[in-house]
C-alpha cells in the first residue's frame, strides 16, 4: 500500500519558489493565477490496508513530514 | 579544572570542527556529545549546536536532526537553564525542536549566501553577556530567514527574546532578526557564524563576544 | 559475422586495432564481461592513451614531491610536519547534460580522489568556461553547474576558495567545469596508497548501494558530442553531499586507526577500474562476488556492477583480522561494509557472480598494457605573432560590464568560504589563502587564461603556470607544485594535437624553471561538438606558501595617499579577442627572465612598505588600477600611459614612499621597469588626461552580470 | 480550476532525500519499505474547464517545474 504526503508552505510569504515560478511562467506569458510550490512524499508501507497504512502515514507526517508552524499536509491513497 | 563545553554532533553536522577549535581558543575544554547518546547536564557548563548540514539538510533543515536522542538531554538542560547556542543549522534545530520559536526558511532570493553582515544585539543573553553595539559575523545559509507568525513575533519584542538583528537584511528575515533567545535567556539561537570570527586573520574577532560569554 | 563485431566494437567503443591488440593480449577473442572491462579501461579516460608520451614530459625530480601522477592525488612536503594532497578534474561532459548533478558529482569525486590518500578536504576551487551568455541554454547550464558546486561543497563542509570564470563562444556546446580540491594531512596522518597487497587480505566496499548510473559513463567521456548523444544518455548519476560527508569522516578514521592496506575511490569505470588498478599496482590478484555488491535495484546484472558509475563508494583492502573494526567505524557513521572476495597471489582478478567464475584476467593486460597512440602533430608555430599591435582605444565601463569584466559575485556569494575556520583570503581576493596548523598561509591561485591560449597555444602553455606563479608572489608566496586538467578538443585532429603538444611543453618547461612540479593532473580530450572544437585550455591549479598569513598585501587601496608603482618585465604585448578584438602579440617569451622576475616579485611582496599589489591581466593596466579600487578609494594617475595591451609580465605595488628604492633597485639588476603611476586618492579615479566617476564604474562593474544573465540575478 | 503536480524522482535514480528520511524513520521505529520525496506543485489555473486546466498544466510542467533526466510527474485535478 503507497501514501502520497503533499505538503504546502501556509501562507505566500513563504513560498519563495511558488513566486519565482509564477513569475517565470508570466515572462513566458504562460500566467496562472497563483503557483504554490512544496513537497510530495511517497510512503511505501507494504502488506497494510487502508486504514491501516493511513493512520501510520499521519503518525509519521506528524512526526516529522512536516512543520505545521508553516505547513499544511493532506494524504491520498495511491491506487496501483 | 577547565569548565566542559558539550558540542553536539549529528550525522553530517559539519562544521562541529570549528566550534571544537573556537571553544578550545577561549581556553574551555570542548567535548564532543555524540547524537545517538544522552548525557547528565551536570558535567558540563553549556552546550553548542554547531552549523553546517545535519542530515544533508534534507526534508527540511533541522528536522530529522531534532529527532535524535541526544536533544532529549538538550531539552532537560535546556529547562535547568543551562546555557545552549545553535549556530546556523543548530539555530534551525533547535527552533525545529521547539526549543526556540519560530522557522527558518530559504532565504528569499533563493540562493546560498555567503557574506559578512553586521548585527545589532537587541538584549543580554547568556550568550552576550559582553556584547557591543554592533558585531560583524558571516552569513553562509541557504535557509536562514526567520518566520514566524506576526502575533508571535510581537510576543517575541513584547518578551525581549530578539536577541539579534541584521543592520542590513540579507535574506529577507521578519524583521531583520537573525538571532532569537528563550524566555529565560539561556537557549540562543543565531544564523551568523561566531566561530568563523576569532582572530583577525580569519577577517574579523567579534565572534570572541559570544563564545567569551561562556567564561562567566 | 564482420558486422556483428563492427556491431560490438561500436557499442564499446573500441578500434579495429585494438581488438587485433586485444586478441593477442588475451591469445584468444575476448568474452562475456572482457568487453566492458576493455571498453572501460582502455577509454581516452582512463587510459591517457593519446597524451601519455607527452605526460611524461611534465616528470622531474623534487625532494618536496611525497606523490605524484600515478596516484589519486599528488602530495607534497610543506615541512614542519605539514603535507597536502591536491588534484583538479573534469566533469565536462556530465555537466552539460544535467549542469546540477554533473557539477555536483564532479566535486564530489574529486573530494574522494583527495581523502583516499589519507588527506582531510580543506579548500575547493572550480574552473568554469560558459559559452556567451546568449547561446542556448547557456544561463540555465551557468545556474545549474554554479548550484551543483555549492550545492555539493557547501554541504559536505570543505569551503570553496577561489576559482575563475570565462566565457567564449567556442564553449557554446561543450562548457567546462573543472574542480581543485586540496588536503591537508597534519601531524603523523599516514599516506595511504591504492596499491593492494597481503594474499589473503579481504576485498571490502564501502558506501552507496550501486545502481545502474553512469553506465558507460567513462567511454562517454571519451568521445565527441554528436546529435545522437542524447540518446545514449545512461541514469543521470546523482551525487550526495551528506552521504560523502559521512564517507571523509570514515575513511580518515579507519586510515588514521591503521584498519587498511589500501583504499582508492570508485570513479570513473567504478568497481572495475579501482579493484583492476589497485590490484594490478600491487601486482597480486583478487576474486571478487559480484553478487555481493549491495545494490539499489536488484535486477543490476554483472556488467553493469562493473561498469556503474553510482557516487560515493570506495573499495578497501583490510587485513581479516581487522574487518571487525572497520565494520564498526562504518557502522558507527552510519555507512556499510561489505566484503566482496580477497585479495590473492594472482596475478589473475578472477570475477564470480552467483558462484560462477565469469571472468579471469591478469589486470596488467587493461591497464599496464592499454594501448598508447603517438597521435600525429606539427612542431610549433606561432600564427598570431605579429611586428606591432595597435591599441584598442579604452572604453572602461563598457569593459567593466562585459561578461569578461564584470564582477564573478553572484557565483561564488553561493559558495560557503569559510567553511573548516582555515579561510584568510577568499573568493574576492586574487590569491585564495588557509591558514595551516603551522601558521603558516598556504595560497591557491588557478591558471590557464583562454584569450591567451588562443593567441598562441605555446605561451598560453607558459603562461598557465607563469601566470599563477606571479599571483602567489604577488602576495609574498613561494610557489610550491602545480596540478592540471587538459582540456582539449579532438585529439585524432593534427591541429588540436599540435596545440596540446606546445602548451604542455611550455606549461612543462615553466614548470621546471620555476621548481614547482606537475604533481597530479587530469587529461579531458574529445570537447569537442559537431566538429566544433574548444579553446584548448589547460586549466591550472597552484598552491604557494608563506611564514604567516596577517601581512599578506590587500589585493584593493588601503590607504588613502599611498603610492601606485608598476613594476614591468619587457617582453610579450599581447591583445586578446575580448569584446571582439582582434588578437595578436608581440615580442618573445624569456622563460628564465619571467622566473626571475616572478621571484624578485615575491622578495618584495615580503617587504613592511607594501600595503597592496595586484597583478595585470585581462584588459591591461586600466582593468587592474580599477578592480584595485574601494567605494572611497581610487586612483590618481599622472600621465597617459598604454592601458589597454597586455604585457607578461607587470604587477602593480601600493605602499609608502619607502617601497621606491626597493622597487627600483630590484628592476635594475632584473631588467624590468618601475615606474611610478601616481598615489591613492579617494573618490578619484583620473588615468592621464582621463577623470572618472568612479561610483559609476562600480555601477558598471556591479551590475554587468545582471546585464547578461538578468533571469539569474 | 486547480491542478496538482506531483513530482518524483525516477525509479531508477538514487533519491538522497527518501534514503535519508528512511533511515530516520527506521531509527524511530516507523519503518517504511521505501520513501520518495519530491515536489509538490499546486497550480490554480482560473476559469477553465478540466480538459484544457490539464492540458495548460502539462505544458507548464514541462516547461519549468521537472527535469525530464532525473524526475517523472502526474497530475491530478484538485476538487475544491
Ligand atoms: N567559479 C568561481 N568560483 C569561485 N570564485 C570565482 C569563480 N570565478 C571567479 N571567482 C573569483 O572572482 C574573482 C574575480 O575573478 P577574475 O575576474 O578572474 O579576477 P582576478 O584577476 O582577481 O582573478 C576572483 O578573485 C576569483 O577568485
Ligand atoms: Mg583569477
Amino acid at each position: 500500500m503507497k501514501i502520497g504526503v503533499k505538503i504546502l508552505p501556509k501562507n505566500e510569504v513563504l513560498d519563495t519558489q511558488g513566486r519565482a515560478v509564477e513569475s517565470t511562467l508570466k515572462a513566458h506569458k504562460k500566467d496562472v493565477y497563483q503557483c504554490r510550490v512544496g513537497k510530495y512524499v511517497q510512503l511505501e508501507m507494504g502488506d497494510l490496508d487502508e486504514k491501516s497504512a493511513l493512520s501510520k502515514a499521519k503518525e509519521i507526517a506528524e512526526f516529522v513530514l512536516y512543520n505545521p508552524l508553516i505547513e499544511s499536509y493532506e494524504l491520498e491513497v495511491i491506487k496501483q | 579544572m577547565k569548565a566542559k563545553v558539550g558540542i553536539v554532533r549529528f550525522l553530517g553536522t559539519n562544521c562541529d570542527r570549528d566550534v571544537y577549535q573556537a571553544v578550545a581558543d577561549i581556553d574551555l575544554r570542548p567535548e564532543w556529545l555524540w547524537f545517538e547518546d544522552q548525557f547528565d547536564p551536570k558535567e558540563f557548563s553549556g552546550f553548542i549546536l554547531p552549523g553546517g548540514f545535519s542530515y544533508g539538510d534534507y526534508l527540511r533543515c533541522g528536522a530529522l536532526a531534532a529527532k535524535a536522542p541526544v536533544m532529549k538531554s538538550i531539552h532537560e538542560a535546556a529547562g535547568k537553564g543551562y546555557p545552549v547556542l545553535g549556530i546556523c543549522n543548530g539555530f534551525q534545530i533547535l527552533c525545529e525542536a521547539g526549543l526556540l520559536p519560530g522557522a527558518l526558511v530559504r532565504n528569499e532570493k533563493r540562493k546560498f549566501i555567503d557574506r559578512w553582515v553586521e548585527l545589532k544585539p537587541e538584549t543580554q543573553t547568556k550568550w552576550s553577556s559582553k556584547a557591543r553595539a554592533v558585531i560583524r559575523l558571516p552569513i553562509a545559509h541557504g535557509e536562514g530567514r526567520y518566520y514566524a507568525e506576526e502575533a508571535d513575533l510581537q510576543k517575541l519584542w513584547d518578551g525581549d527574546q530578539v536577541w539579534m538583528t541584521y543592520r542590513e537584511n540579507p535574506n529577507g528575515s521578519l524583521q531583520n532578526i537573525a538571532g532569537v533567545t528563550n524566555k529565560n535567556k539561556n537557549v540562543c539561537g543565531l544564523m551568523p557564524h561566531p566561530e568563523r570570527a576569532m582572530h583577525e586573520w580569519m577577517g574579523g574577532s567579534d565572534g570572541r563576544v559570544i563564545m567569551e560569554s561562556l567564561l562567566g | 559475422m564482420m558486422s556483428e563485431l563492427d556491431a560490438k566494437l561500436k557499442k564499446y567503443r573500441l578500434s579495429r586495432d585494438e581488438y587485433r591488440r586485444m586478441e593477442e593480449l588475451l591469445g584468444r577473442a575476448p568474452q562475456g564481461v572482457e568487453w566492458a572491462l576493455f571498453s572501460a579501461l582502455w577509454s581516452e579516460h582512463c587510459s591517457y592513451k593519446s597524451s601519455k608520451v607527452h605526460l611524461r614530459k611534465f616528470a622531474f625530480k623534487s625532494p618536496r614531491v611525497l606523490q605524484s601522477m600515478g596516484e589519486n592525488a599528488g602530495v607534497i612536503d610543506l615541512g614542519q610536519g605539514e603535507k597536502v594532497a591536491f588534484k583538479m578534474e573534469s566533469h565536462n561532459h556530465p555537466s552539460f547534460i544535467e549542469p546540477y548533478q554533473g557539477a555536483a558529482t564532479g566535486v564530489g569525486g574529486i573530494l574522494r580522489d583527495i581523502f583516499t590518500m589519507g588527506a582531510r578536504p580543506i579548500a575547493l576551487a572550480n574552473y568554469l568556461c560558459f559559452g556567451e551568455p546568449s547561446a542556448p541554454r547557456m544561463s540555465a547550464l551557468v545556474d545549474g553547474v554554479v548550484a551543483g558546486i555549492a550545492g555539493y561543497g557547501n554541504c559536505v563542509g570543505v569551503p570553496t576558495i577561489t576559482g575563475q570564470t570565462e566565457f567564449h563562444s567556442s564553449y557554446n556546446n561543450n562548457i567546462l567545469v573543472n574542480a581543485l580540491a586540496v588536503g591537508l594531512f597534519a601531524g603523523d596522518d599516514p599516506v595511504v596508497t591504492s596499491q593492494a597487497k597481503g594474499s589473503g587480505n579481504l576485498v571490502v566496499y564501502v558506501g552507496a548501494k550501486t545502481g545502474r548510473d553512469g553506465v558507460h559513463g567513462a567511454s562517454m567521456a571519451s568521445e565527441s558530442f554528436d546529435e545522437d548523444s542524447e540518446s545514449k544518455r545512461p541514469t543521470v548519476q546523482i551525487g550526495d553531499p551528506f552521504y560523502e560527508k559521512l564517507l571523509i569522516e570514515s575513511c580518515l578514521e579507519v586510515m588514521k586507526r591503521d584498519l587498511v592496506v589500501a583504499i582508492q575511490d570508485m570513479g570513473a569505470a567504478g568497481l572495475t577500474s579501482s579493484s583492476f588498478e589497485m590490484a594490478a599496482k600491487g601486482g597480486v590478484g583478487f576474486r571478487i562476488h559480484l553478487d555481493r555488491v549491495p545494490l539499489r535495484d536488484s535486477t543490476v546484472g554483472p556488467e553493469e556492477i562493473l561498469l556503474s558509475e553510482s557516487q560515493e563508494r570506495m573499495l578497501l583492502i583490510c587485513e581479516p583480522s581487522k574487518f571487525d573494526a572497520v565494520k564498526e567505524v562504518f557502522h558507527h557513521w552510519g555507512l556499510d561494509a561489505q566484503a566482496l572476495g580477497e585479495v590473492w597471489d594472482g596475478p589473475e582478478i578472477e570475477l564470480y557472480w552467483r558462484g560462477d567464475l565469469i571472468c579471469k584476467i591478469d589486470p596488467r593486460l587493461l591497464t599496464d598494457n592499454a594501448p598508447v597512440y603517438e597521435r600525429p602533430y606539427h612542431p610549433w608555430t606561432p600564427k598570431n605573432k605579429k611586428a606591432k599591435l595597435s591599441a584598442p582605444e579604452l572604453n572602461l565601463p563598457e569593459i567593466l560590464s562585459s561578461i569578461e569584466g564584470t564582477s564573478r559575485r553572484w557565483i561564488y556569494e553561493q559558495y560557503d568560504q569559510r567553511v573548516g575556520a582555515k579561510t584568510v583570503r577568499d573568493c574576492e581576493d586574487s590569491v585564495a589563502v588557509v591558514r595551516l596548523p603551522s601558521g603558516r598561509g598556504l595560497g591557491l591561485v588557478l591558471g590557464a587564461r583562454p584569450h591567451v591560449m588562443r593567441v598562441d597555444a605555446q605561451i598560453g602553455g607558459y603562461d598557465a603556470a607563469f601566470y599563477p606563479a606571479l599571483e602567489l608572489a604577488a602576495k609574498g608566496f613561494q610557489p610550491l607544485a602545480l596540478t592540471d586538467c587538459l582540456n582539449f578538443g579532438n585529439p585524432e585532429k593534427p591541429e588540436i594535437m599540435s596545440e596540446f603538444v606546445a602548451a604542455v611543453e611550455a606549461l612543462a618547461k615553466a614548470s621546471k624553471t620555476l621548481d614547482a612540479p606537475v604533481i597530479s593532473g587530469n587529461v579531458s580530450f574529445y570537447n569537442e561538438t559537431m566538429g566544433q572544437n574548444i579553446t584548448s585550455t589547460p586549466a591550472t591549479g597552484m598552491v604557494g606558501l608563506r611564514d604567516e598569513v596577517l601581512k599578506i598585501p590587500r589585493s584593493h587601496f588601503t590607504i588613502a595617499g599611498d603610492n601606485v608603482y608598476l613594476l614591468r618585465l619587457p617582453g610579450v604585448e599581447l591583445l586578446g579577442d575580448q569584446m571582439g578584438r582582434s588578437q595578436g602579440f608581440t615580442g618573445d617569451l624569456d622563460v628564465n627572465k619571467v622566473t626571475q622576475f616572478i621571484a624578485t616579485v615575491k622578495d618584495l611582496a615580503l617587504t613592511d612598505s607594501v600595503h597592496a599589489t595586484r597583478v595585470c591581466g585581462k584588459f591591461g593596466l586600466a582593468y587592474a588600477l580599477y578592480r584595485m579600487c574601494t567605494d572611497t578609494l581610487g586612483v590618481n594617475v599622472g600621465s597617459d600611459m598604454d592601458w589597454t595591451k597586455e604585457k607578461l609580465y607587470e604587477v602593480i605595488f601600493v605602499g609608502t614612499d619607502a617601497l621606491e628604492g626597493s622597487l627600483q633597485k630590484a628592476a635594475s639588476t632584473i631588467g624590468a621597469e618601475c615606474l611610478k603611476l601616481g598615489s591613492v586618492q579617494e573618490k578619484t579615479f583620473v588615468l592621464g588626461k582621463r577623470s572618472f566617476d568612479l561610483a559609476q564604474l562600480h555601477q558598471s562593474y556591479r551590475n554587468g552580470w545582471r546585464m547578461h544573465f538578468g533571469q539569474l540575478a
